[in-house]
């Protein structure tokens, strides 16, 4: 069993334009139970000939028992997409949406707590479960391979060249998560680090920060004091000037503790390998691991 | 998104914020003009979208409408150079002309937003008119922090509790208190990233108000914020940003490098800069093209990268998500072939539909040198830039 | 506070609600114009506080510009007498002029407060142009509810949900879910206690729209709209109860009583008010002199009654809490001055210096009955309004 | 021990004005220990010359211990004194303001939900406990005297009216409590009538409410269901037409069940003993207590 997807994931896809509906066809071409899709106008149609499209989440949760939910649509529509669809229930709750207001975020996370859904995004590219081969977002299920090294970023195509260099390496993956590059998002480092400390499938992670935030120095801090399995780390960004939005709407370099070196100088202190450049997290962790 | 100051000030002013007297100048004559409205004493600000402008000659401090005039007239069709302009400055097209207040204390207010409390924050002190970054370096517990409340807003007794924190004298507590409400509002309805005042004046005739005032806007929101947009002045961006920005791409011109980088993602985009550093080169720009480019994007991504000057090769790194690495192909040779470049590329493709990507630029007869990780790109790199490539 | 419809019409359209093609005439010429303008075929409505104005003969649909300015003709500087108006109707000033539109289907929305809830409602029906109490009545499975979130507000989706289960066409739901959002932003921002929209139409052109529009204010939250009472009909208000608003009084004439009440809180008034059936009366007005009134205003609260043609005896019942029983005397006595009434008074004063307030009316010569309590007061309006009171 | 407020209540006041300071002298001569007060621009001074009074209520809180707070403050800063003291921790709010505006009680009352914090009112008269003569509120504290009746009502003054006739017939009260005349209020009925059951000094319960809403719905539904102890009753406005304000902002009859019939009907079918008019429900209690 994957931390957060697995055999037994019952997904439902919302928004199901043009993007949304290639990536919710990789996710079912990988392997991934799609019981539903929720999109306007298209109630009562079949995605791909086989999965039900609803008008309403609520209406497809009741209707398919889906226990997972991914958002596509538009990020002026996604603070509501997320609401509706832990208003419907759902425990996860994963949100690739790209560029949604930081205040619609605010009040969006308020709301949240204290609710039983967890939220991944959003800005994130999904996570990954390769031994059950259930994929919930955009990561390219090709380049994983089966196996105990959990992977956790900020990115979403770093995290594929980091997945790619442990692959090539022979090391496989037990699950991996995007948690996205927005300021406020749901699911952040800590989180994460908890569930693969306490995951079976897991030896060792990978974790990969960058620039803007002190997200990577509450990590650290949790890793010194809960963490017992190998923690390989790289941080991005050590080129990127002060004040400047570096693509992600969370990275800035706003003050000291956004710097990459602050954070790598945190990693480091908490006993955390951190690759000397992203170009070599596969091999960092093949030395880590011994191989 | 940047605004200038007398753009602030004028929304500001709108939610109720106390500001002095003041009207933009694009000519010395207007200035003079304002400066005879307001009784002389003015102050004549250049409008950049930059700080430092006092210590650059930016802000002049003069008794008469004459001197106004001559003051203006210094400043207007110049580019102003600053610590945080680029090189060669950035244009004064406009001048802010504002009545002088007698000051007794000038204090420092701003409301950012603040990812770990997951809200906005009011961060204020006593310490105004100098850099915040010093007060935070120097005197860190002169800084009073509020998390705003997303059900209830900033309650006007924070508020309240800030004013007299930061030493707002007890009878003006009151209308400070209701300027810190209203700056909290400029923030929250429109959207803004920032709303800094600094300095916070307490005048001796017992005002309170805003003396200069910067606000940035989320650029995220401003799709349901048109009116903002018409406040843009492009102008005082860097062209290649504007011309990226304007194309709907996250690209940052970095200075004095000169290995253009066209990536996908904004994580992977940083790792690509920070590899160069391998190379014995610099990045001249980050670039994420972002989620679901289509050609024509990738195409003009291309050309920006090609524009610039300081470009001497192209290190691109796609890896197929959203984006299907055939489309980005196709998007670079439509750019190759537009501008008719002889570049170098070094070319990573990973991911969704990588081979046929691969195989549209080989087959187009561009100049790629291709690599299979980031690694690779890096030794690559270095045999494009040359042996030496430490003098790059 | 109400408004007019016109008014209502302009504040929705303010917030991009769709509405009917419209104009205020105060004269039948400008109806006449109006009518031009429009195509000739138009809704003539007068523009009076009540609803049942259809059966009342205060709506008119007309063909042609002329028939537009006789039915103004017929409505302008008359009292339109509906189910909800006083008996002597309420003064027609101005009519709305509005196109008319084909109309596929008639629903209803709208907003309220709900204390269960403790939150804004909205409610929508498929069965609009109708009462919707009477919906309510006979079919409420066909009223949808939804309470707004106070952190985050109608949510789209919600909207979006509510406009599908009340029959909206599905290429309408969009504007449809746009249209209720922007009906409870009126009502959260202006602090409306009533939005209704009865009948939001689909036309046949396919469009949605609110045909007629009803919104009324929260009282207690007008000190922070002011361009709200600036729109303020008092005309269509009962001449004592805007007396008596003007003054600060929570008064409200009854009809058919001829006991003047005086009382402070409002459940103390009530149950002087239903105490008059006890004596075979009944009361003439609610009065809540509230909490720390003063002197004048007491004294202008018995004016108000004393004028009231329909008054014999006044009925004092005051329980001295932030209220001083002294000071209300003393304001009585002010009033009867003032007014000379020679009015029987039946007086209960219990609670802070109460006796010092009974002793300043007896020392004021007025003719006043004092009782106990409750009770007593009961049986001392008997007596006063003579043996058979249950002729009153 | 009373059921809020006793001889171990150490009373806060906010807003000194004019009425405030009359009022909270009052509480002070009846016997309650005002230990603070809270109002802008007198930090340092005392009340009476012997009450420290405080800029905000998070210092006065601090300074003396204060564990009942009392709002006295203008209708338009009402919501915000509310929070001020939920933030500082009070156990126990009362708000006498009138005329809070409505808006203001739905985020106030959704912020301090799942808070330490009671709200009673705002538009209340507060309560009163005689036995300790602890007094917060305006309940004027001559007409009560020490007994096993519990008195809870929306009204202020109504609420006099009640108290004196218990007294006058030789029946004593254990608490007293107005819980305000507005729609949204914080402590409901349906609270104090789970208190007044569960309180050893109370046998007899009187409850007075009036037209608008349904709370006195909830009351007889509750009291049939949970409270042994008996129950006097009278519902007000019985002469008030129907869509007209009666002072309280709650006091409307919007529909059916806003009608003071079918409230009277709702508390007879839940066994209590509605008074036939307000004027006699001192003599109803005497009735069903046998006196």
């Amino acid at each position: 069993m994957g931390i957060l997807v697995d055999e037994n994931t019952r997904l439902l896809v919302q928004g199901l334009g043009r993007d949304g509906s290639f990536q919710a066809s990789s996710c079912r071409a990988y392997g991934t139970n799609m019981v539903a899709g929720v999109h306007p106008r298209r109630d009562g149609t079949k995605f791909e000939d086989e999965v039900p499209i609803f008008e309403t989440v609520a209406e497809a949760v009741e209707a398919t028992g889906a226990n997972v939910g991914l958002i596509f649509v538009p990020a002026a529509g996604a603070a509501d997409a997320i609401i509706e669809q832990v208003d419907a229930g759902l425990p996860l709750v994963v949100c690739i949406s790209e560029g949604v207001p930081v205040q619609d975020m605010v009040t969006t996370l308020a709301y949240i707590e204290g609710k039983s859904s967890r939220l991944l995004g959003p800005n994130c590219p999904g996570l990954i479960h390769p031994s059950s081969r259930a994929k919930v977002g955009i990561i390219p299920g090709n380049i994983l391979s089966e196996g105990r090294v959990g992977v956790v970023s900020r990115s979403g195509t770093l995290t594929y060249e980091a997945v790619m260099q442990l692959t090539d390496l022979g090391i496989g993956q037990s699950t991996c998560i995007g948690i996205g590059g927005d300021p406020l998002h749901g699911t952040t480092f800590v989180d994460v680090l908890e569930m693969f400390e306490n995951d079976d499938e897991t030896d060792a992670i990978v974790m990969i920060g960058e620039i803007g935030g002190t997200k990577e120095q509450q990590a650290a801090e949790f890793i010194k004091n809960h963490v017992t399995k190998s923690v390989v780390g790289a941080i991005v960004g050590q080129t990127a000037p002060p004040g400047k939005r570096m693509g992600h709407a969370g990275a800035v370099i706003t003050g000291k503790a956004a710097l990459a070196s602050e954070k790598i100088r945190g990693l480091k202190e908490a006993g955390v390998h951190v690759a000397e450049s992203a170009a070599v997290i596969g091999a960092k962790m093949a030395e880590v691991l011994g191989r | 998104m940047n605004i200038h100051e007398y753009q602030a000030r004028e929304i500001l002013e709108s939610y109720g914020v106390s500001v002095p007297r003041a009207g933009v100048a694009s000519t010395p004559d207007e200035a003079r003009q304002l400066a005879v409205e307001f009784g002389g004493r003015v102050a004549v600000k250049a409008q950049v979208h930059a700080g430092g402008r006092g210590k650059a000659g930016g802000v002049k401090l003069v008794q008469a409408p004459d001197e106004a005039a001559e003051a203006a007239a210094g400043m207007l069709g110049t580019n102003l150079v600053t610590h945080q302009t680029k090189a060669g400055g950035a244009p004064v097209r406009k001048v802010l002309v504002a009545e002088l207040t007698d000051i007794a204390d000038e204090l420092y207010v701003a409301i950012t937003m603040d990812a770990d409390a997951k809200a906005a924050m009011v961060m204020a002190s006593s310490e105004g008119g100098v850099e915040i970054e010093e007060v935070a370096a120097n005197t860190p517990n002169k800084i009073v922090r509020h998390a705003v409340d997303p059900l209830i807003g900033l309650s006007p007794y924070h508020a309240r509790d800030i004013a007299m924190k930061i030493g707002v004298p007890t009878d003006l507590v009151q209308p400070a208190t209701g300027l810190i409400t209203n700056l909290c509002r400029v923030f929250q309805e429109l959207d803004a990233s920032l709303v800094e005042i600094n300095p916070l004046v307490v005048t001796t005739d017992g005002r309170v108000m805003a003396l200069d005032a910067k606000i940035a806007f989320e650029d995220d929101a401003l799709f349901r914020h048109r009116e903002i947009l018409d406040l843009e002045d492009s102008e005082q961006n860097d062209e290649l940003e504007q011309k990226a920005h304007d194309a709907g791409l996250a690209y940052v011109k970095l200075d004095g490098g000169r290995v253009g980088c066209m990536v996908n993602g904004a994580g992977l985009a940083m790792a690509t800069m920070d590899i160069t550093k391998t190379a014995g080169a610099a990045p001249a720009n980050f670039l994420d093209v972002g989620g679901g480019a289509a050609e024509d994007k990738i195409a003009e991504a291309f050309e920006i990268i090609v524009s610039d000057d300081d470009v001497e090769v192209i290190l691109v790194n796609l890896f197929g998500g959203i984006l299907r690495c055939d489309v980005a192909a196709r998007g670079i040779v439509m750019g190759a072939q537009y501008t008719g470049t002889q570049m170098p590329l070094v070319v990573a493709m990973r991911g969704t539909n990588a081979n046929e990507g691969l195989q549209i630029l080989a087959d187009a007869g561009l100049n790629v040198t291709t690599v299979g990780d980031l690694g690779e790109a890096a030794t690559a790199l270095t045999q494009v830039l040359g042996a030496d490539g430490s003098n790059a």
